[in-house]
């Protein structure tokens, strides 16, 4: 494995019979990705896309040896499908559910990490490694093999760049979609370190929005412990101020979570920051030249 | 996200225990005046306006009464005003406490931690922002197995209090701290918390609850809440859609893609001000009432920027194309497509059929919506 | 150990949402028959007596009527009766269910796993013994989250329940769970749990709330409980103190020291069947009462075995020698002393000039203890 | 550190203005424990028998160094002070508190475990390694330094079997008193392998009590990874058969959980079990001998 996801990677789909579930089943296979089971309670024994169904994860990862899942459940289920998927033992949980409470969250972040099991997301695309697993619904066009490591909190932005980068001749080792939520299991402190130590990736695209602090830490990571050159962009630069959490949530981030504090904080962190989303694959494409060369 | 007044927040302070003053809402003049000549509000009392926007003390949003025809006066004078945008429709009649010590309180959310957060200040009643971090306690807090008592004695330190206030907290932290859980809330502040003799009442309360909740929370539904009316319908077919200022409509799909739209908009010198999300979806009814939404809102040209992953280009272009026939020619405006991704090309071949052209990069396609914005060409 | 009377149960069953049979409490004959007169109760009923012991229905304690006159005659020959000991003072008046199918289901503590465990079997009815282990579905509950979804569904399974019996139990679970954590239960059982319909019915209720969560649940104080008079008084001296069959009295300090006294008595031959232990406490006062409690149990002769680590030995013989003074000579009994450890010389000089003699030797002092019951030196 | 305490080991006693926490503060100095700290809130400033009181854990951890903790706070609110400790970083706690809800309990243990806290008791007499450390109430008379190590579920009755090792002129390495309540920090199982890798053991006492299937669950674990001989005690041979937990209790033990099970679960293990309390050292006394011959 290089970052979370490779060959060896097994993907039992949890809510797979619904529309969402079937279709990236379809694509997850097409992308390459072992997609093993699927789970629906009281759907055991039907097939989505020639994947055998089971009634529950347990069963799942008994019978077909699943390590990773992709949810597709329900927010109101999704906590107790997440709980379900760490107590069979499943490694990375990809949770691709969106308006997740947050209060879910915390107790799904808590109980899967304090038994060893990664989620990535809410509402988030999922992972992908080009030629090796994709787990969740970011689409297969936008991806070629290459060394470029990629986290976004975003999702159809990280579409674009990551097809910008396919469109100036290079491809990805890894991309993460972290999602964008309050609460997100993997953030780009969580993730930094694993492309840190990935032998394929040689360059780092970071994409972040305004809200929250996660570039802040991130840059505060970079500088002391990330040794690869970082290009990265903020969604959000022109936003009004936000009302989102008043007073209280002003304090928690005390004048940062703006995209000045986010760009500022990069920068001298050594990242090269794009100020808009086109610029990002151009940075990248110039990077790259100057490593080849080196 | 639903904020709740404070007389709403108060309502739910008295169901987890936390004491208020005594206090009435009312919806008219008249009703004031019965509230404080039954003796439900003593005298004397203050009247606050209840609207979500903060600032209403300076803002003349508060007044207080020693009479019942004060009181219906100040009521009368309040309701049907206006306060940063908001039509006052309530008014909260409270008794005035004696107040010894304003303190600050409130229960968020860490996200960097990804727990909830206790903040606590001996420094209330301003606002929260213009005190030096020093003055500030905070404490992150495990939701299992919850509050525990050296964090409430910790908060109570840092307040200063002593005696039996240091009951009342625990009393008061208890029940605050159920409610942020329970209620599914974003954010419970106390902002003045007073120290009144040897109790502490919470002078004002703000209260937020979590809109991805509400499936557990159907009684917040129906709040009154700062949206504007197109908001509102958006709400109630939910879509995801915002406006502020500006003039030129976006039609993004996801959070990401619509805030990197609005910076290249502005960078280009155009004022983007109605935000439509589309987000995931892949249904073209969907993407005509979206499209009839903005329509609405007037906007002087509209922008649709769409990167196709896991939403087909040709499915959005094919809604939006039965969209542009239901809007009236008087109505119309200048659009400006950009479609890429998934079923590019099906996609790009219905809008050209329709009359519209799209651009596949984003630098140009921006520059032409804010020129058509000017009312250029 | 608090256990509820199965009507005591429903109504806590019911405070979950957990369904139950329609049914009242009667305290007598003439309330058993006004119940079914005024249709609280549907003819056809089931009149149990409320005791805590089990095998109720095999004793003649459920019976059953079709008319008011009926139940009126079962609940006068079921109350004032005696059932196993215990005297029924109070029935169970239920309608008859048309019952499809009998579960069992419980939460308990596995003290391995140090978890809350669910336990299901398809086999209810029937004492759980009795059932094949393969027949019953095991499975640890984590108090944080909770029970989770995929928990009731396997439980649905392993009862063998499908489509709309899938719902209820799902609720039936959900509220019995909470009612196991809130209520600091150490047992909530539901044998039988009855398919009825479309719907499940819990037609008997073991609730056994945890004595030690006793400062959280007052109201649980007054429950009626089936200890001796002797025990009652015991109890709200906050004295362990337990009656069995055997006529030596033990009087020892810690529960595995009891233990040992007892196997020790009886290896020679004793019938050791009044148990008092001191536990860890240091006032003679407490000796003194502790001590004419063990009179009032008229033993043949009591055995006094302390080992004095935090408890000081001297400060037990005094509160001995005190209590030997208020026992009244015809009531007075054979005391053999063991008392070692902690100010040992202090207490056994104490002891001696009270005319007691302290053994050192376990062995010897049993012994000693088991021929004084029999009359003996 | 042999047996988790040891000259290192650093006290701070939780609740100690109280007559139980000032007494035995007293009598585990006497012992040769480093008790630096205490706490009551409310009391900071004080000092109980020469050592500072604080008012919170924190600040006792801080200003003195403290990694173990002993607590005497009554049983309603015993569970927030343990919270405290675990927070507070303190990495053994014994629990002398009597009466703590086992609902209670249920959240400590996993509180602890998860935070890498390890939890002696409830309702125990705690532990004591003679010469080096003792943390609780174990009555200091009884113990002589040997290579006997204890573990017991019951209090009174170890401090007989002690006493009656240091009678028969031998001594102990470490003593732990693990409590009888049903849900407890440190059970038979947890404590044994401890001893297995002490060098300073050569021989186990084990001392159980009927009810629950801990002495099962340690003859399983000593006939397959314990290799020092073992002598047991089983308290409550001719006690009635219990009607504590009903049928369901009955269910979970399944016939396991009498003295009868765990004698014979025992002796299967090859542990030598005494009939009677007093057997206990003339049997450790006769190993010892055998031990000392080879």
């Amino acid at each position: 494995m290089t970052v979370l996801v490779d060959g060896e990677t097994r993907v039992v789909v949890q809510g797979i019979t619904g529309h969402q579930g079937t279709v990236h089943t379809r694509a997850m296979r097409e992308f390459g990705t072992q997609v093993v089971a699927g789970v629906t309670p009281g759907k055991a024994g039907s097939a989505v896309e020639g994947v055998p169904v089971f009634d529950t994860v347990r069963e799942a990862v008994a019978k077909t040896g699943a390590n990773a899942s992709c949810l597709f459940v329900p927010a109101p289920f999704a906590k107790d499908a997440l709980i379900e998927a760490v107590d069979a033992g499943i490694r990375l949980s990809v949770l691709v559910t969106e308006h997740i409470p947050f209060h879910d969250m915390l107790v799904m972040y808590h109980y899967a990490r304090a038994r060893g099991t990664r989620i990535i997301g809410p509402n988030c695309p999922g992972i992908a490694a080009p030629g090796r697993s994709k787990v969740g619904i970011i689409p297969n066009v936008v991806f070629r093999p290459g060394r470029v490591g990629v986290i976004s909190r975003s999702g159809t932005l990280t579409y674009e760049i990551v097809n910008g980068i396919k469109e100036h001749g290079l491809g990805q080792s890894t991309c993460i979609g972290l999602g964008g939520d309050p609460v997100v299991g993997t953030s780009f402190v969580d993730a930094l370190p694993l492309f840190e130590r990935d032998p394929e990736t040689d360059l780092m695209v970071l994409v972040g929005e305004i809200g929250g602090t996660a570039e802040e830490d991130a840059a505060e990571l970079i500088r002391t412990s990330f040794s690869k050159p970082v290009v990265a962009y903020i969604a959000g630069r022109s936003a009004p101020p936000g009302k989102r959490m008043g007073h209280a949530g002003a304090i928690i981030s005390r004048g940062r979570g703006t995209a000045a504090s986010k760009v500022a904080a990069l920068e001298r962190a050594g990242a090269r920051v794009a100020r808009f989303p086109y610029e990002v694959p151009e940075i990248v494409a110039e990077l790259a030249r100057t490593q080849a060369r080196r | 996200m639903v904020k709740l007044t404070e007389g709403r927040g108060k309502e739910l302070f008295r169901k987890y225990g936390v004491a208020v003053p005594k206090g009435v809402v009312a919806g008219s003049a008249d009703d004031a005046a019965r509230a404080v000549a039954s003796g439900a509000v003593p005298l004397p009392c203050v009247i606050k306006a209840q609207v979500l926007a903060g600032g209403r003390g300076k803002g003349g949003a508060v007044r207080f009464a020693s009479t019942p025809e004060e009181a219906r006066a100040a009521a009368a004078a309040i309701l049907g005003s206006s306060f940063q945008g908001e039509t006052v429709r309530e008014v909260l009649l409270e008794e005035k406490v004696a107040i010894a010590r304003e303190l600050y309180l409130s229960f968020a959310l860490d996200r960097t931690a990804r727990l909830p957060i206790l903040m606590t200040s001996a420094r209330g009643g301003v606002e929260i922002e213009s005190v030096d971090d020093s003055e500030i306690e905070r404490q992150t807090i495990d939701p299992f197995p919850g509050l525990v008592a050296y964090e409430r004695r910790r908060a109570a330190r840092s307040l200063g209090l002593t005696g039996p206030l240091v009951g009342e907290l625990d009393r008061l932290l208890t029940g605050l701290y159920r409610l942020f859980d329970d209620e599914d809330a974003e954010l419970v502040e106390v902002n003045p918390l007073a120290v009144v003799g040897d109790r502490l009442l919470a002078l004002d309360a703000k209260v937020i609850i979590e809109d991805d909740a509400a499936f557990r929370h159907p009684e917040f539904a129906a709040v009154h809440d700062d949206r504007t009316p197109l908001e509102e319908i958006a709400r109630e077919k939910e879509i995801a859609f915002v406006q502020l200022e500006g003039n030129i409509g976006v039609i993004a799909n996801g959070a990401g893609l619509t805030m990197a739209t609005l910076d290249v908009l502005k960078e280009f010198g155009g004022a983007p001000g109605i935000f439509l999300d589309l987000g995931g979806t892949d249904d073209p009814k969907k993407v005509t009432e979206a499209f009839l939404l903005m329509a609405q809102a007037k906007p002087k040209a509209v922008f649709l920027n769409i990167f196709g992953g896991v939403t087909r280009c040709d499915t959005v272009a094919r809604g939006l194309v039965t969209a542009l026939g239901s809007v009236a020619p008087s109505e119309r405006f200048p659009l400006v497509a950009r479609i890429r991704g998934n079923n590019e090309a099906e996609g790009i071949a219905i809008l050209r059929a329709a009359g519209v052209t799209s651009v596949p990069d984003l630098k140009a396609s921006a520059q032409a919506v804010v020129a058509a914005a000017r009312g250029g060409p």
